[in-house]
């Protein structure tokens, strides 16, 4: 068992590079993702060693990658389509939630669509607007996508892998921030959980931290600094979110009483709404307090200078923790 | 470049607004009269039995629609779109195509589904509310009909580019080169997806046929609206060849989609086409045409319908006989039959089968979705009315 | 005091009329919005009668009719944009979610964007793929739009013009299924209810429907079935989707301690997922039972043949209100 | 219409791929030698001083690219779009308006914000990440910078359109009479969006000049990735007339301008200006363009510099002495001076702004997150840190 050491960029490298060995019919699209590598070099290196017609460098018009993806796709290919920032798949919008989504459904199963689209997302990393959305709400509310995302090296490299296999649209969530910011021991030889789970990544009984994607960094801090004021933190790292994994959440939530869920999305409607209602009607007669909800707050993302204050962070994950436990 | 402004004539006083006659541009290899007239481009000699083969496509596919409106008018279908007048523009670019090409077609493509082989049938299920189309696509090379406006031009050249992929373009051998046809309508133009197809086309040399029926309404905004050059011009703007043709005239249309998918295939790349033609029904039977245009104008088009002048054309030149006409009336019957009664025994799909094929696997949170519901219908069953 | 019979349709295209009539700066934009008067006639008769320039045809694209709406409206106009159906409003959601929502914001109040987007929405009247979506959820969960729908026809007449007249950016659903379902009287002269307002719309004890929409319907009906059974619902219509107008269904909620929440949209983060959430947090100690939420299911929207079936309707509901009381 | 396909000679061989020198459509006035040529349509008399107040202002515009791209350097800004070698295509068109035309900028339009008297620290709070742009657009109807790529385009049609409907087009009044010019890059133009805005402003004939700034490159992607044909000739497949002009060349870009906005505000209509140029630095400051492009590349257009050619023919013609020069500088330096001391003066905004112009009037629903977000605040400064 070798390891190496990567960064979540890298990992997604390396995974991306691993499905287009294992499978001639992988694509990669996207704007600069050719000789530039894309703008986080996740494609670094690809177009040299697959080929112009296997990374495909396209015209700047996003609803014109996913629509002519889909043509692939119809055709046998299975393109992995990189949006290159979280707010520039908006014009895409029709495409994945009118025509990928459904694909399968209409024709009664007849067609597949086997299709990746990888999109950074999330805020942090002072850029200016529409470079910091997480716009994972409204592609979980679409029936037929699936969404997931990575928060970590190890589920980067095999998560992408994963989805490319997979036969339904898979909404592929990239926590910029995460990119760059740890390195992860990867053994390529490892056994990797499945897709569409959830993970209980610490062990606690006071309350349960649900996080995903660039949260669950912070969901583990937390827990860390709650530790040492005596309140045990579970966190569950949920990795899925379009379907839910929630039967280890329930199974958490029964033994803690309390759940708090921390996105970076707005809370309005975001995840956090879900699981809150699934918790409650699940657990009923074992919460003794309400699902509290961290987040981004309802307005549109901030300058970046202000964004660390208007993203959830430790402190105010910790703040909801102590709300939940005073309840 | 002459005039004071430096920008060159107006523009749209050379190109003129589309004229009703389609302008000298028109590609025609016969004229409303049904006179046989030549073309410099885009000549093309006929058998027999292409042209004979021609008309009873386009008889049968009007009967199809003919069919499918009294289904709706008697409340077997929801909805109808009907392609009344359309029936040249699409026999003749569905005829055009070989078995390995591929075609996106929109709501509208009766005809062409007929070219296929698709069983008219299976056309109604969406219109009646039974399925989403239920014919499968890879079957005859015929993509599910598309209501969003434009959306399969774009599946269309994205399909195109994975035929370049697998190697199927410029080899020189025609039973393997193929070519993809997107269809789509004069109000499409204007959609976002549209234009990006022609710029992926042209940007990566896309083996796909833009073949777009301009039949001078998008619902009740006339061709006006959507540009005030002819259409066809559209494609020089991105660096491709656009042809009108008379959408009218199943023998130019066929003579032109030809050449254009032959071009395709061969490697060369993208063509638009515009089928010059007129909607004479109403947009769909929900649709009351009389609010917003002239009768004089349909009027006008009556007298260039497709299949009139093709039957002058057999008849005139004898190659047609009264035993063709009562067979061709007996198939049409029989298709008319088999329409009717199959419409009606179309089955509803169980409202369980709503959770089938969302998914691959259907995943454990709509399993208990599908089997909550299950129980719900079964207490009825078992309790009778719930109140 | 007058009054006529009017339908849903009748009575909004009555409230735009008077919204053109009272300020020249309102401009209607849509497919087929002029001779033909729109494809459900909500904009009958208003080309002809205010002129082309004021009531606009346009070319079939909904990005540039939203997009050049917001040009318009930066211009000084306040235009009131028809989308033909639900299922066409993809298109633009770019130019809705990243430059109608934002502009605002972004500019620091200085360019206001008073604007109205009309979308009929909802199933139940026999149409094909992309007719009958309920979008909402996906425009609620966007800070800087504000979401409203209208239940019968005297809330179209006042709604359409409130929002006209609003300063923000509104998201106008109408039920599409009731444009000509009922009349109602409708006096012209009367008070309207503020634009951003739930409303009570049945007194009850046991439990709490909250409707909105093509759902307020199917709720009376419940409850006028349920009050025969001798279970008293309360039902509010909540009329206001972004912002949402809680405190009368706290208000409520802490009354009857129970709670359904019923619409068209998906289940899985639809409004009912936020409305649970924010019941349970508000009400925790009033709460007998789970927010239950009855809405479509999690399913691409279904051939018409069995839309009834898909769609939450009186039975349904009544299920959930009974398995809430039997919590 | 005359080779074998009937669909006439391959378009693209035509046309040729874009050309680096621009092609004979290329309308030019100044060399990159410096020398005055003439031009059949677009000549054009230009005063001392207007050369003067050109090299001038794309000399102060150059000083803010760079002391902006130095303030990065230094960690005062999160990110710079650099506009080295577009200063002659922004000048030429940001003179070429007038106070009550209106402009809708990408996100590197400094030198048409310098133009229309924008002060340019209001430039840097968007890329400091203080604010989404500080400036009042009505102000000196100068829009707000756009990120989202082609997405002010439509705007810049509507608003053209809002316009028309004021009754200030084609009045023949020069003080009322209006035209919008929309800015946007070569790749922006394979955005729907984009297209869409060229099918609004011919279908309503809007006074709108699209100023495409062709700087040869997207990021990465090279025009050819967007366009098979030189890119003015994509309007003429919208029927309106599209212009190639020399972007490095500040009066040829003037002359075109002010003609294309002068046909808007007649009443003629929309027109496509290609301005010709090359991005000669990054794309950004976190671009790498030694990753995708050849430094040969670079040197050719060096010597196409804006600024040297104007500053040749300014001396070679006695318009500009040493005391211009001096003035000039010691101009330049206060300017840098502002911007090095005011962009570090800029004040973060305060965590709870966030709260404010989300809506008119903040609801109810925000006022709360913000008051319990307060509250939380305050306990950090009463208690100290919270843990
Ligand atoms: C994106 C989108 N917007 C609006 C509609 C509603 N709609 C259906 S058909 C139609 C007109 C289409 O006109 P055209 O493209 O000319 O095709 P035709 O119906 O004439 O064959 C419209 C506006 C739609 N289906 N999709
Ligand atoms: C919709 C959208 N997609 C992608 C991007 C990311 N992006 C920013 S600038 C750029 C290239 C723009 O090229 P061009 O239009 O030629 O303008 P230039 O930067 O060269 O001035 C891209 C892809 C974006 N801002 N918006
Ligand atoms: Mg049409
Ligand atoms: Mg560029």
């Amino acid at each position: 068992m070798s390891t190496t050491k990567v960064t979540l960029a890298k990992a997604l490298n390396m995974g991306l590079r691993k499905a287009m060995e294992d499978d001639p019919k992988v694509l990669i699209m996207g704007e600069d993702v050719g000789k530039l590598g894309g703008v986080f070099r996740i494609t670094d290196g690809l177009q040299k060693d697959f080929g112009e017609d296997r990374v495909i460098d396209s015209p700047l018009a996003e609803s014109g990658i996913v629509g002519t993806a889909v043509g692939m796709a119809l055709r046998g290919y299975r393109p992995v389509v990189e949006i290159q920032f979280d707010g520039f798949v908006y014009p895409a919008y029709d495409q994945i939630v009118c025509q990928v989504a459904k694909m399968r459904f209409r024709s009664q199963g007849k067609s597949r669509l086997p299709m990746v689209i990888r999109i950074p997302y999330g805020g942090g990393i002072g850029a200016v607007e529409h470079h910091s959305e997480s716009p994972e709400a409204q592609f979980a509310h679409t029936p037929g996508l699936k969404v997931v995302t990575c928060s970590n090296p190890v589920d980067g490299y095999w998560m992408i892998q994963q989805a490319i296999a997979h036969d339904d649209p898979v909404i592929f969530l990239e926590p910029k921030r995460q990119y760059h910011a740890d390195k992860a021991d990867l053994d390529e030889s490892a056994t990797p959980d499945p897709l569409f789970a959830s993970r209980l990544v610490r062990q606690g009984s006071d309350a349960t931290v649900l996080a995903y994607g660039p949260t669950v960094k912070t969901a583990l801090k937390a827990a860390e600094a709650a530790s040492g004021e005596g309140t045990s933190l579970e966190v569950i790292d949920l990795r899925t979110l379009s379907p839910l994994d929630m039967a280890p959440v329930y199974d958490s939530v029964r033994r803690t009483g309390r759940c708090v869920v921390v996105h970076e999305a707005h809370v309005n409607l975001g995840l956090g709404a879900e699981i809150a209602a699934r918790v409650t009607e699940e657990c009923f007669y074992s919460l003794e307090a309400p699902v509290l909800r961290v987040g981004g707050f309802d307005t549109p993302y901030p300058p970046s200078r202000i964004e660390e204050e208007w993203l959830p962070d430790l402190d105010r994950l910790l703040d909801a923790v102590d709300r939940s436990l005073q309840f | 470049m002459s005039d004071a402004s430096g920008f060159g004539p107006d523009l749209v006083e050379v190109f003129g607004p589309s004229q009703q006659d389609g302008g000298p541009e028109l590609v025609q290899l016969l004229t409303p009269e049904g006179e046989r007239v030549h073309h410099p481009d885009f000549d093309h000699d006929f058998t027999a039995d292409q042209l004979r083969g021609f008309h009873r496509d386009m008889v049968l596919t009007r009967r199809i629609d003919t069919e499918a409106t009294a289904l709706q008018r008697h409340g077997e279908l929801g909805i109808w779109a009907q392609l009344l007048g359309q029936e040249a523009a699409q026999i003749g670019a569905g005829r055009a195509l070989r078995p390995q090409d591929y075609v996106f077609p929109t709501y509208r493509e009766h005809g062409v589904a007929w070219c296929r082989g698709v069983d008219p049938l299976q056309l109604l299920g969406l219109f009646r509310g039974v399925d989403q189309g239920s014919w499968d696509p890879a079957e005859n090379n015929f993509g599910l009909y598309t209501i969003v406006i434009g959306a399969q031009v774009l599946h269309a050249t994205g399909y195109a580019m994975g035929m370049q992929r697998d190697g199927v373009v410029g080899t020189g051998d025609p039973d393997r080169d193929a070519a993809v046809i997107a269809h789509f309508g004069d109000g499409a133009s204007s959609q976002g997806d549209v234009n990006e197809g022609f710029i992926f086309a042209a940007s990566y040399n896309a083996p796909v046929v833009f073949f777009c029926q301009n039949n001078q309404w998008a619902i009740s905004e006339p061709i006006e609206r959507q540009s005030r050059i002819p259409l066809y011009q559209r494609a020089l703007g991105f660096g491709f060849p656009g042809v009108r043709v008379d959408g009218n005239d199943v023998l130019a249309t066929y003579a032109v989609t030809k050449a254009a998918l032959q071009r395709a295939r061969d490697g060369q790349g993208p063509t638009f086409v515009e089928a010059y033609t007129y909607r004479m029904g109403a947009h769909t039977t929900t649709d009351d045409p009389t609010r917003y245009r002239l009768s004089d104008d349909l009027e006008h088009w009556k007298l260039k319908d497709p299949i009139a002048r093709l039957e002058v054309y057999l008849r005139r030149n004898g190659l047609v006989d009264d035993a063709y006409f009562a067979d061709l009336k007996a198939e049409a019957d029989e298709l008319g039959h088999h329409l009717r009664e199959g419409c009606k025994a179309l089955p509803d799909p169980s409202p369980l089968s709503v959770f089938d094929h969302v998914y691959t696997e259907i995943t454990d949170e709509l399993a208990g979705q599908r089997d909550t519901y299950a129980a719900y219908l079964e207490s009825f069953e078992t309790e009778g009315a719930h109140r």
